[in-house]
């Protein structure tokens, strides 16, 4: 689902290096600073993507929002415990990120990260399989939709703490760094997250120690059931400002748009030196499923499909002269991947209690992944 | 005397409070337009306006911090995180300011604020959003809590808590929102710190408190199906704690079974267990057993929570240890 | 020691109302918001304070600073537990911002709150039995210097932990404002605090509720035993821009500089918003009392001297008539009140122990100081 | 075989731990440069380089949190939080995320970052920077916690601390930091979850950690002058806590006071009277008594902290009333 090889992530001049298990050189003193901040605008960039990479970035939307459908119809049916959040109509944040982040950057993710994780290359049968409660699930069936993870492809997992996975990203840039890795982390928050007071520590930090970590804000406007113009005074351009950190603002539903800005960013952030980004974009459901969104206005809620992503990026694949049969075959690509993942979800089996109780702790027997 | 969901109890309370009291304001996030996550503040800023019932950012830390300041100078603020996980963003507040400020101030001011704080699992909600920290709060010295298992202590017990001129965590159980039961009208104020008898018996004293009182009840009623006459005692407050009740009910049967929902270990049955051993010691005629939630974050999987919340059938095989 | 009625406190255009209880209107719906945030610079004013009220915050700060000589002394002489940080060469914000206060204001102060306390007015005697760790002290004995509080006179306490104080004082002038009492509160922090997320929370929450909030960052450089240049990679006026908060920044150890910033933020705050102030000061001691600076530049501490804000203050009082005896006589005025002081703490009482266990909750006997 | 001050051998472990493990980093405010507040990491930064030990701003949440993510990468931090009180501003990071990482990521990942703690009174430091807050700590699973009493298990559980694959709060008392005891050359690592007879005895066990084992082993030496002859159990580990040597104490001397520092009520030893009024009941002979602080905000002046410590008199005030 994701071609590391082209798209906008290709144009990123320096590969990363493998990742190593300690400190590659514990003697020495200084981590690499070469690389100068600066708070000017986006690198120059064709200002278009070459096909195949838009191409990319569309079968990665429709995954997400066939995934996300088909999860809101196993939620409307029961088949999902507990709750969950839709990021329909902002794939195009997730996408445009994630391709412009190399195989071993990682990302830390919101409680609305099921776009993210697919995008990073989270496996779907073991996605639906967590979501759906099941063993066989990414995470056992722990944590479900708001703890999905996978470290073997760099997805620090979602997170239940509005704002939490920033300082998470902070710690992980931080190893990266102290290793000469030239990994990039990239720390999803949404527009509610920046009144925590978590991300000016984050952004003081990045800043101060030069971190290679990308702040993604995913400014859909809400937050929860209050609109974030009656939560937020400030603004993510002016904080960045303030820190030095140089600062991108995209429309989010533009995926080319975003894939270019991110690549741009990426690619200072991997020479050292935190990043913004803020992508603007809008939530077609509601906070989370079940919300019937009565606190939302009529003509707002109408002006979404306007400014839906994925129709935007067909329109310009069909420009690019992609036939509306490789569209369509695309597509239907994707559906079957999804339904083929519902069906293992719905074989998988129950989590059994004593072995999850057998594994708060490490046991001897237990070897986890190495760190990403 | 009329039904009441238990939510609604809640809602019943801070208008009343609202009401009869100029100096109580409210805030949380969500709690306003919105209504409150759980639709505990529905209909508040309608009828008392946006001085007084206010929404706030995503904030936990300023906010609570805010409720003490409001509270230094004269108000009775009630604020509301959403779930008490998220009180882990508010600790100093509650910890170092509130509960410290009229001691070590000498006197010269007290904090009359009210957190209030749902916990609890049983509707999915995985590890951040299950929890039941209530242990936390009652080992500070400053602060009280209570926890409600009725819609009529849950008013009671608010407006108390509300009145009373220190700070108090108040715990929600989320999946007792929905539950229904009688609410007299008016409704008592629950004094803090006074134990129920929820069931009298003679044979063993079950102790507990919040949802699961009712899971305890149940399994009375199965004990007694077998002969055994089980008194359940409902905590309702946790800091201070009915120490007199507890004791006296030992006294009668001898006999003590602690169960709550938060994990077992250093949880509040700790302290039960731990005072019973010692001001209660001649009274027991066998071990003090407790039933908590195990050593291990609230898993998510149906599967999972549903044996990892204590069930009547663990309290119905404690209960049997006890009276072995 | 303060003279209500004169200095730039006397130009403060409409005088506080009385505090009551509750909310004096509970059916209105809006708070006061007429007063226009302004992100400009001071107000017009005259450039120089008249005569009586710079003698004033002479007094002031010498009053401060020959208590903590004392402080310090007593403490080298074991006669004070714990620890104390003193604010030997910063007195000019504490006079000049609280000089600014009406008395009904009130303040949030910080771990260095001396000046806070005594230039707000906190009985001396009551102060230094508190610090002395005696039974008449302010606050019982039960709190020491880092707990320094006095309702009466609107000092919401000094206080251990860093940045707390923001949110307190927050807190207090949401009171004031729901009571239209258009009373203001100042914050009181340290260049350190400026790392802490909650200064960015309380700046938003302050910004959107319009609370009269005066945010004063006492920048003396350091942090502990680091440089805040090595701990902080923002900037106070870069947040206050970002929130829209207005923001003056002014010589720390100038006093009329001071005294005429504050009056100037007071005022708009007063009239419903938030302000802020940066004083630039220096600390001229260690961290606290004992740490002996070993970290620092002779360089650097041989400068504080030449800025001291008292002397600053001396001869501008001497180019104003100010008569050389007249500074005498009220400086041995001063070292008397301090003596008085210090006898009284001497004859202090311990705090009894079972009192202070009886005290932990309010008592139906208890009755508080009415709220500030 | 040299006697050392704690303070030194916990900078000792450091730089062995740092020596040792490449991954191994240390940060915190005042760590580096300034070699720490307690000057127990003095030299390191000079001998280990900026890289590995560095310091940071006042930035207690983002600090915890970063050792989390850190630690999720494959490092090994160690980070030190100034006083135990400042803790507050970090239980997010610690609760719901250090904690639970491991477990609701279905063990993909674990979290090996330590969490050094100064706790305790004795220096009139007050309310907010004298707490004993570890009991919290103590009942969230997924979280470790160690408490040592003397150099050498300072040096040996901070090393096994580091080399644990989760999380461990490593929790010091500031009194202790000046005294000294004899460390071992080489030092033992002290594994953790394993209690210590710090004496031997027949007639009561005497269960403590941290700064109380000296007030314990004092009292224990009176008691030996009434013709008593106390056992003192050295927990070391508050979680996991050694049950078994606990229970084997109890089965030899049949009578059991637990004493710590920390607020008694819902306090450490709550848990331990607890498990051994059920797994123990059989084997006392006394009620369980504890001693611990009042139920107050730590008080700043000297007559008050002084009566607030738990002092040898009470202890054998307590230890008179078990053996009654
Ligand atoms: C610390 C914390 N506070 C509150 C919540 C409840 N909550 C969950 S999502 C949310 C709104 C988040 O808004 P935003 O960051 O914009 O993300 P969006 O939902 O719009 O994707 C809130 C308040 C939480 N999960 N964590
Ligand atoms: C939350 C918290 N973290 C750390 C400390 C320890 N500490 C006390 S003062 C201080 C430095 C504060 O610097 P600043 O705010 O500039 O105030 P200054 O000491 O310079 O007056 C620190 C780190 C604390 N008291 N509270
Ligand atoms: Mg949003
Ligand atoms: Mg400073």
């Amino acid at each position: 689902m994701k071609a590391p090889a082209s798209g906008p992530k290709a144009m990123a001049t320096m590969a990363a290096e493998e990742p190593s298990e300690g400190l590659r050189k514990p003697a020495a003193r200084k981590p690499n600073r070469t690389a100068k901040s600066n708070t000017s605008s986006v690198a120059k960039r064709p200002a278009e993507l070459p096909k195949d990479a838009l191409l990319d970035l569309y079968q990665t939307m429709l995954l997400v929002r066939r995934a996300e459908q088909r999860l809101s119809a196993l939620f409307a049916d029961g088949e999902i415990p507990g709750f969950i959040h839709l990021s329909i109509g902002q794939e195009a944040v997730a996408a445009g990120v994630c391709q412009a982040l190399a195989a071993q950057d990682s990302i830390a993710s919101t409680h609305r990260g099921h776009g993210h994780s697919l995008a990073k290359g989270v496996d779907l049968e073991a996605f639906f399989l967590e979501i759906m409660g099941k063993r066989e699930g990414i995470c056992g069936g722990r944590g479900g939709s708001m703890h999905v993870a996978d470290m073997a492809v760099g997805m620090l997992g979602a997170n239940g703490i509005v704002g939490a996975g920033l300082s998470l990203a902070l710690g992980s840039a931080l190893a990266h760094q102290l290793r000469r890795e030239r990994r990039v982390v990239a720390a999803f928050f949404g527009d509610g997250a920046m009144a925590e007071g978590l991300l000016h520590e984050c952004l003081n930090l990045a800043a101060l120690w030069k971190l290679p970590l990308l702040f993604v804000c995913e400014n859909n406007g809400w937050s929860e059931f209050s609109p974030t113009s009656r939560q937020f005074a400030g603004s993510l351009e002016g904080l960045a400002k303030t820190f030095g950190i140089p600062y991108r603002r995209v429309d989010g539903n533009d995926v080319e748009a975003v894939a270019l800005a991110a690549t741009a960013a990426v690619e200072v952030a991997r020479g050292g030196g935190p990043q913004a980004l803020e992508c603007m974009t809008g939530r077609v459901r509601g906070h989370f499923e079940g919300d019937p969104q009565r606190y939302r206005d009529a003509e707002e809620l109408a002006q979404l499909p306007k400014i839906d992503p994925i129709p935007r990026a067909a329109a310009r694949l069909r420009a690019l002269k992609v036939s509306a049969a490789a569209l369509q075959e695309l597509s239907e690509k994707v559906d079957r991947r999804i339904e083929a993942a519902v069906a293992r979800g719905r074989q998988g089996t129950l989590p059994d209690f004593q072995e999850a109780l057998a594994d708060v702790y490490t046991r001897p027997s237990t070897s986890p992944r190495a760190g990403v | 005397m009329a039904e009441t969901r238990y939510v609604k109890a809640i809602t019943a309370a801070l208008a009343d409070s609202l009401a009869s009291d100029s100096r109580v304001i409210l805030f949380g996030e969500d709690v306003a337009r919105p209504g409150g996550p759980f639709n505990a503040t529905k209909g508040l800023l309608e009828q008392f306006g946006p001085d007084r019932v206010r929404d706030t950012p995503i904030s936990e830390a300023a906010i609570v911090g805010a409720a003490v300041g409001a509270a230094m100078s004269g108000l009775k603020p009630v604020v509301e995180i959403m779930f008490m996980d998220f009180t882990t963003l508010a600790m100093d507040a509650l910890v170092n300011q509130a509960a410290k400020a009229r001691f070590m101030f000498g006197g010269q001011c007290s904090v009359p604020m009210v957190l209030r704080a749902p916990h609890g699992a049983g509707v999915n909600a995985g590890p951040q959003h299950s929890q039941c920290l209530e242990a936390w709060f009652a080992h500070i010295p400053g602060l009280k809590v209570v926890c409600p298992a009725t819609p009529a202590d849950a008013y009671g017990l608010l407006r108390s808590a509300i009145d009373d001129p220190d700070p108090v965590i108040y715990v929600e159980h989320k999946a007792l929102y929905g539950t229904k039961g009688e609410m007299p009208e008016p409704c008592p104020l629950v004094p803090i710190g006074q134990a129920r008898i929820a069931r009298a018996g003679t044979d063993i004293s079950i102790v507990t408190y919040g949802a699961m009182l009712h899971t305890c009840l149940g399994a009375a009623e199965k004990l007694a199906a077998e002969g055994v006459d089980a008194e359940v005692i409902d905590l309702r407050s946790l800091q201070p704690w009915d120490e007199a009740a507890v004791l006296a009910s030992l006294s009668r049967t001898h006999r003590l079974l602690l169960v709550h929902e938060a994990v077992e270990a250093f949880g509040v049955g700790a302290e039960i267990a731990a005072r019973m051993a010692d001001a209660g010691f001649d009274e027991l005629d066998a071990p003090i057993v407790r039933v908590g939630a195990p050593f291990m974050p609230v898993p998510f999987a149906k599967s999972l929570e549903a044996q990892y919340v204590p069930s009547e059938a663990r309290i119905l095989e404690a209960a049997r240890r006890v009276l072995a």
